[in-house]
């Protein structure tokens, strides 16, 4: 067993980690993550450029989810609004980028109100189907109101330049994602260790006694949609610019089931969890391309025109998987790997 | 100085039934006042609506000075109304530091704002709620457990951290929900030692519902007894004892089956 | 008026699919308390192993009808051994969310399987056309209005009279007291299981058979959930009924204002429902409140 | 994290940065000496696989051909299809594949409209020659993209043609129109627009339908209320159907408008006799011409049964972007090169390939505008055919 376990001070209580070496591995995590552009093919890149911002929404979807216990099947509306929040300042009139994010995350984190106010009165079920009505109606609401989104036209998203840099290469956009995925997960679990996360679990765990311990249900209920409509939002702007073009087309009720996928594998409620199930559910094609390369001329002609179908069949069988057999999702095998390896060669 | 707590013909009502029905009552300052009754007599009814858990039918509340008998329900704590439930209500999936923490709640004032940065005022106020809930964890005797899941804990155990958790809020009432029920007869005497040092070491008066009458006659100050939502006694343990009312309504049938 | 009643005849039909989907919601939901995310899917699977089955053995009505219900309850039976049944005791939003990985494998299985175009079902009855007074109606139209009054009687019947009408009622009370009752809970939930996914699945083949078989017949799923919701989840019956409702208001919207509103009207119609009367039009059980 | 170190790390990666620069991508790739590699990102599966399929077939057959006489110079084509299944976040990925992973010399499709432009940033920067003959969005050839060459015809235009042609087969008769929600819908409408202002007909019927709506009983009893006598049909495949059934069952039998976009048998087949008053325009030949039947038999000679059966009009453009694409190739000679690829398909002037109008590409236009003809649908045969 390690040990060591001794606080000097309160404040050392209070710190995201109190071991040496995760502190270490994540700063060596970090250097490698800003020197990736340097090693990995475009390619590859692309892919980490992905996970990067699907991790921006995730987490957002996982404070409400994950935390508050809120279920919602209307994400994408917040993804979508987002994405024009952005586009609409950006792309159309032309305004600073910078603008552009906080449109992003304050689009959505208004609709966010909206959407929430029935949370105040449903709950389970209900409320995850008051949100996916939510996520039918915007997607007409932004093609009807074409005189501010260009409706169906869609609109043309460049790479944005800030504060004199350009983000127009993809390793500047990267790193960009970079920047937005480090800071949702700070502000993540610095909420988790917040009064504010506190809150949120308590309500999560039993509204009634969260009540008596003071907390104004309705204002963190909705505050809860509202954070995490701000983060799914402004991981819609990145999807746009990265797509460098917005139509609602684009955002497929497929893509709350991804996040729910997400979500699940990773194990709902940890912030590692997030991070470990986007890495696995936005890697999934290609773990599944590569597995399928291993096997026969038979498998690879299915691949050839039935590549998407086995995966989508994949998500499935995962999602169930998880849910049947590791509720605790990625983040729960980590742990008792961990647990293995601190205790080893003692099993308990 | 007038009363702590002081009930005045609170009635509630589910449908026509009458739950509780016109009790009046009152909890002095330094008191440990037990409320009992026997199974459904609407004991923690009348918790939930001191508590602001059930709006009251009918009747006043008025705690330290203050009408909180329409007060929003998340607005208690603040007032000092510290509770603990009938059925345990920790946030199972925290820890045991996490639960107290929650307590700590209404002393905080930290914004999503401040939280999401977590410098400044979020981190000082996060360090001083903290250095509380320690010595909330000492005096309850709970440090091993500290960082361990709510969830995983045995039922003494979680009783113990609902405790921590009301006393968190620095009450200036605890309301006790039956707290020892399905203990054994060790933990018990656990929690009514831990009952007693708070009102001592900490001076804060309790209100408790209990069914183990040895312990509430041991500890309380004074008793009050409800039946069918009715009050009909109270007094100090030696007067309960020999009242025949009680005696009637509480232990009658009993007692007359023993016959 | 001639408008009108068109306008009124085809929104029976269409919001009788839409209104058997419903009552397929409200089985599940009565006797498990769960919500099938797969109900759509389920519906198209059963039209699509229908078309598969018609196109090897011919589409005599009778076939197909017993094919239909055959297919419909060993899929519920399946689906409620293979993956319901060892997620009791799990929360519910985890039972849910394995309807929705349930979906997303039985979308892609009908695209695995078979391929991405729409075919015609093949049931030539079906589009047979029916002349009533001033209107025209395809015979698969007029099919399904009685098939819906007809299994609204039969429903209603076995609520009344029937052994696991009765237990399925008294699951849906409280499981745990019909468990101790000598209620075989299990087998309640696998009768439900069945007989949802068998009126569900002829929700599918006759919507196959009137507008063509096609992966995205599961879409029916999504527009008979206001339906679900507006008659009351635990209402079976109320269920049916609030299918015809959001049938005739697509109608309605779509006739009398525009297309586009007319798609969304159902999602509307619940939302506000929900604000006003959580529990829907005929649903009995308090949903939790805060 | 060590905050010390950060400004060095930093620091020390944009020096790499700029080091390595952009435009890394070699001016040869997708050349051996014996190879010449082809990319396409479409939909071969999901449901908008019914267009993607059918048009690799019409470039595998074009490569077929090529192949069977010798290849380009001697270098034999070789195709990767990368699916996007109609997402535009996967054909974002499929390009950048294609482009980095395959390294391809040239594109022969960028998907559909929406997909198109999506990539166009990507595709551009790249400098890739690519052709798109199936998304034909106006912003993929005006302003002028240096790389990206669109063959076919546009949508608001072939709305235009049925209109314009049908006013003139039935002069002074009142229109109805339904358009999809979205891009299409839009560009579909434009075209019913600028025939309308030329032509001044009575509109009796307008409106929108959402995209996946399947029953469109009390759409169509409207247009039948207004009194419509010809009908443009807005929607693809299942959506078209579902109007045209409808109208069977109204009993209200006028002659329906179509753009070409759902214009393959699949549609007659689910129309059945519901389909015997469809009207389409195509800027390829229909089936049922001569010119139709004689590439259908060639193409028999590179293709299997089953795919026989999957091919529709898509196999038609997909033949005249791959040939079009491969001609340019070759007429680099030896050594071909991007920027080569691109002077010889500007410098591409009525090139014939037998199944549409020729085709022409100039250095300051990128867009071959085809020719549309009118055609019918044959409901017996399951194909269409020329009207006269």
């Amino acid at each position: 067993m390690r040990s060591g376990n001794f606080k000097q001070n309160v404040g050392e209580l209070i710190a995201l980690t109190d071991s040496k070496s995760v502190a270490t591995w994540s700063c060596l995590l970090m250097v490698a993550l800003i020197g990736a552009p340097m090693v990995l093919d475009a390619h590859l890149l692309g892919l980490v450029t992905v996970i990067l911002f699907t991790l921006v929404g995730a987490l957002g979807l996982n404070i409400l989810m994950g935390y508050t216990g809120l279920v919602s099947l209307g994400h994408v509306g917040f993804l979508v609004l987002g994405a024009y929040g952005y586009a609409v300042t950006v792309g159309i009139h032309g305004l600073h980028p910078l603008l552009g994010f906080l449109m992003a995350g304050i689009v959505p984190a208004i609709a966010g109100v909206i959407v929430g106010a029935p949370s105040l009165r449903l709950k389970g079920i209900y409320l995850a189907i008051t949100t996916m009505a939510f996520a039918f109606i915007i997607n007409t609401a932004i093609l009807e109101a074409d005189f501010i989104t260009n409706g169906s036209s869609g609109i043309f998203l460049p790479r944005p330049t800030m504060f004199g840099i350009s983000f127009k290469s993809d390793a500047a956009f990267y790193w960009l994602c970079l920047f937005f995925a480090v800071a949702a997960l700070a502000v993540t679990l610095n909420i988790r260790r917040s009064r504010i996360g506190r809150a949120f679990m308590a309500i999560r765990d039993n509204d009634i006694a969260a009540q008596s311990m003071g907390i104004n249900l309705i204002a963190y209920k909705l505050l809860a949609f509202v954070m995490s409509a701000f983060m799914t939002g402004i991981a819609g702007a990145l999807f746009g610019v990265y797509l460098s073009f917005v139509t609602v087309e684009g955002f497929t009720f497929h893509l709350t089931i991804e996040a729910l996928a997400i979500l699940v594998v990773g194990g709902l409620g940890s912030a590692l969890g997030v991070v470990l199930g986007t890495i696995l559910i936005v890697l999934l094609p290609e773990i599944t391309g590569v597995l399928l390369s291993l096997t026969g001329d038979a498998a690879q002609e299915v691949m050839a025109t039935k590549a998407f179908e086995v995966r989508n069949i994949l998500y499935g069988v995962i999602i169930i998987g998880f849910l049947r057999f590791d509720p605790t999702g990625l983040v729960g095998i980590w742990k008792d790997v961990q647990r293995t390896w601190v205790n080893w060669p003692l099993k308990y | 100085m007038s009363a702590l707590l002081e009930i005045t013909n609170l009635s509630k009502s589910f449908g026509g039934i009458k739950a509780v029905n016109d009790v009046s009552m009152t909890v002095e300052r330094g008191q440990i006042c037990s409320v009992i009754g026997p199974n459904g007599a609407g004991k923690t009814t009348l918790f939930n609506m001191i508590s602001g858990v059930l709006r009251p039918s009918a009747g006043k509340i008025i705690f330290d000075g203050q009408d909180t008998t329409n007060m929003k329900p998340w607005k208690y704590a603040a007032a000092g109304v510290g509770r603990t439930f009938q059925n345990l209500a920790l946030f199972s999936q925290g820890t045991v530091i996490e639960n107290i923490l929650v307590g700590r709640h209404v002393h905080m004032k930290s914004n999503a704002l401040d939280a999401a940065i977590f410098w400044g005022r979020a981190r000082r106020e996060e360090m001083a709620a903290r250095q509380r809930a320690e010595e909330i964890v000492d005096f309850l005797e709970i440090e091993e457990i500290r960082d361990m899941p709510v969830g995983g804990l045995s039922y003494g155990l979680q009783k113990r951290v609902e405790l921590g958790r009301a006393l968190a809020c620095d009450p200036k009432i605890l309301l006790l929900d039956e707290i020892v029920a399905g203990m054994n007869h060790e933990e018990s005497e656990d929690i009514a030692r831990f009952v007693l040092d708070i009102r001592e070491e900490l001076g804060i008066p309790i209100l408790m519902v209990e069914h183990d009458m040895k312990i509430v006659m041991d500890i309380s100050d004074y008793i009050h007894v409800i039946n069918f939502g009715s009050k009909i006694a109270s007094g100090t343990p030696d007067e309960i004892k020999a009242n025949p009312d009680v005696i009637k309504a509480y232990l009658g049938e009993s007692e007359g089956a023993a016959k | 008026m001639n408008y009108l009643i068109q306008l009124t005849a085809t929104g029976i039909a269409i919001g009788a699919i839409y209104g058997l989907i419903a009552m397929a919601f409200a089985l599940v939901y009565k006797s498990t308390g769960l919500i099938n995310f797969a109900q759509g899917e389920v519906a198209m699977m059963v039209a699509y192993l229908t078309w598969a089955f018609a196109g090897q053995f011919g589409s005599g009505l009778i076939g197909v009808a017993v094919f239909t219900i055959v297919a419909g309850m060993v899929l519920g039976l399946v689906i409620e051994r293979l993956l319901i049944r060892p997620m009791m005791g799990e929360p519910i939003f985890s039972i849910v969310l394995v309807t929705i990985g349930l979906a997303v494998i039985l979308r892609s299985l009908v695209l695995l399987i078979w391929d991405a175009s729409p075919h015609p079902m093949g049931i030539e009855a079906a589009s047979e056309l029916i002349r009533i007074g001033n209107l025209n109606m395809r015979a698969g139209q007029v099919f399904v209005i009685g098939l819906m009054g007809a299994l609204l009687v039969a429903s209603w019947a076995f609520f009344r009279y029937s052994r696991y009408g009765i237990a399925m009622r008294a699951v849906a009370d409280d499981d745990r007291t019909a468990l101790l009752m000598g209620v075989n809970t299990a087998r309640v939930q696998a009768v439900a299981w069945a007989a949802s996914s068998t009126i569900a699945g002829m929700a599918g083949v006759c919507f196959a058979a009137l507008y063509d078989i096609s992966p995205d017949i599961y879409s029916i799923g999504l527009k008979a959930f206001p339906a679900a919701i507006l008659g009351g989840l635990d209402a079976v019956l109320g269920s049916a009924f609030g299918g015809i409702i959001v049938g005739l208001i697509e109608n309605m919207t779509g006739g009398y204002m525009s297309s586009t509103i007319k798609e969304i009207s159902g999602f509307v119609l619940i939302v506000g429902v929900l604000m006003i009367r959580p529990s829907g039009l005929f649903g009995q059980r308090e949903i939790e409140r805060v | 994290m060590n905050i010390k170190s950060l400004p060095t790390t930093l620091g020390l990666v944009a020096g790499l940065l700029l080091g390595t620069a952009t435009g890394a991508l070699a001016e040869q790739q997708g050349i051996t000496d014996t190879e010449i590699l082809i990319g396409e990102v479409l939909p071969v599966s999901g449901p908008p696989a019914l267009l993607g399929f059918a048009h690799t077939l019409g470039v595998k057959a074009a490569a077929a051909e090529i192949n069977a006489a010798g290849g380009i110079n001697g270098r034999m084509i070789r195709i990767i299809v990368e699916d996007d299944g109609y997402v535009n976040s996967r054909t974002v990925e499929g390009v950048r594949k294609l482009l980095t992973v395959h390294k391809v010399f040239a594109l022969t499709s960028l998907s559909g409209a929406a997909q198109g432009l999506t990539v166009l940033p990507l595709v551009r920067d790249s400098g890739i020659p690519a052709i798109s003959p199936i998304g034909i969005a106006e912003e993929l050839h005006t302003p002028l993209v240096p790389n990206i060459f669109v063959v076919g015809s546009t949508y608001d235009a072939a709305s235009e043609a049925i209109v314009r042609e049908l006013s003139a087969l039935n002069p002074g008769k009142s229109w109805g129109i339904i358009v999809q929600d979205d891009e299409y819908g839009s560009l579909t409408h434009q075209g019913f627009d600028r025939a309308l202002a030329d032509l001044k007909f009575d509109v009796a019927y307008d409106d929108k339908y959402t995209r996946g709506q399947r029953d469109f009983s009390s759409e169509m009893l409207r247009l039948q209320a207004s009194g419509a006598e010809l009908f443009m049909m807005g929607g693809i495949i299942a959506e078209n159907v579902g109007m045209a059934k409808e109208l069977e069952r109204l009993g209200y039998d006028i002659p329906l408008g179509s753009s070409f976009v759902g214009r393959v048998p699949a549609i007659l087949k689910l129309m059945g006799d519901a389909g015997s008053n469809l009207y389409a325009t195509d800027y390829v030949v229909p089936e049922q011409s001569e010119k139709g039947i004689a590439f259908l038999e060639k193409l028999s000679g590179f293709l299997t049964e089953d795919e026989m059966a999957a091919t529709n009009r898509y196999t038609f453009t997909g033949y005249i972007a791959a040939r079009a694409m491969f001609e340019a190739i070759s007429r680099c000679g030896a050594e071909p090169t991007w920027d080569c690829t691109i002077e010889k398909l500007e410098g591409l002037t009525d090139f014939e390939t037998g199944i549409s109008s020729p085709v022409s590409f100039s250095a300051d236009d990128h867009f071959a505008r085809l020719e549309l003809g009118l055609m019918k649908a044959n409901v017996d045969v399951l194909a269409f055919e020329p009207v006269k």
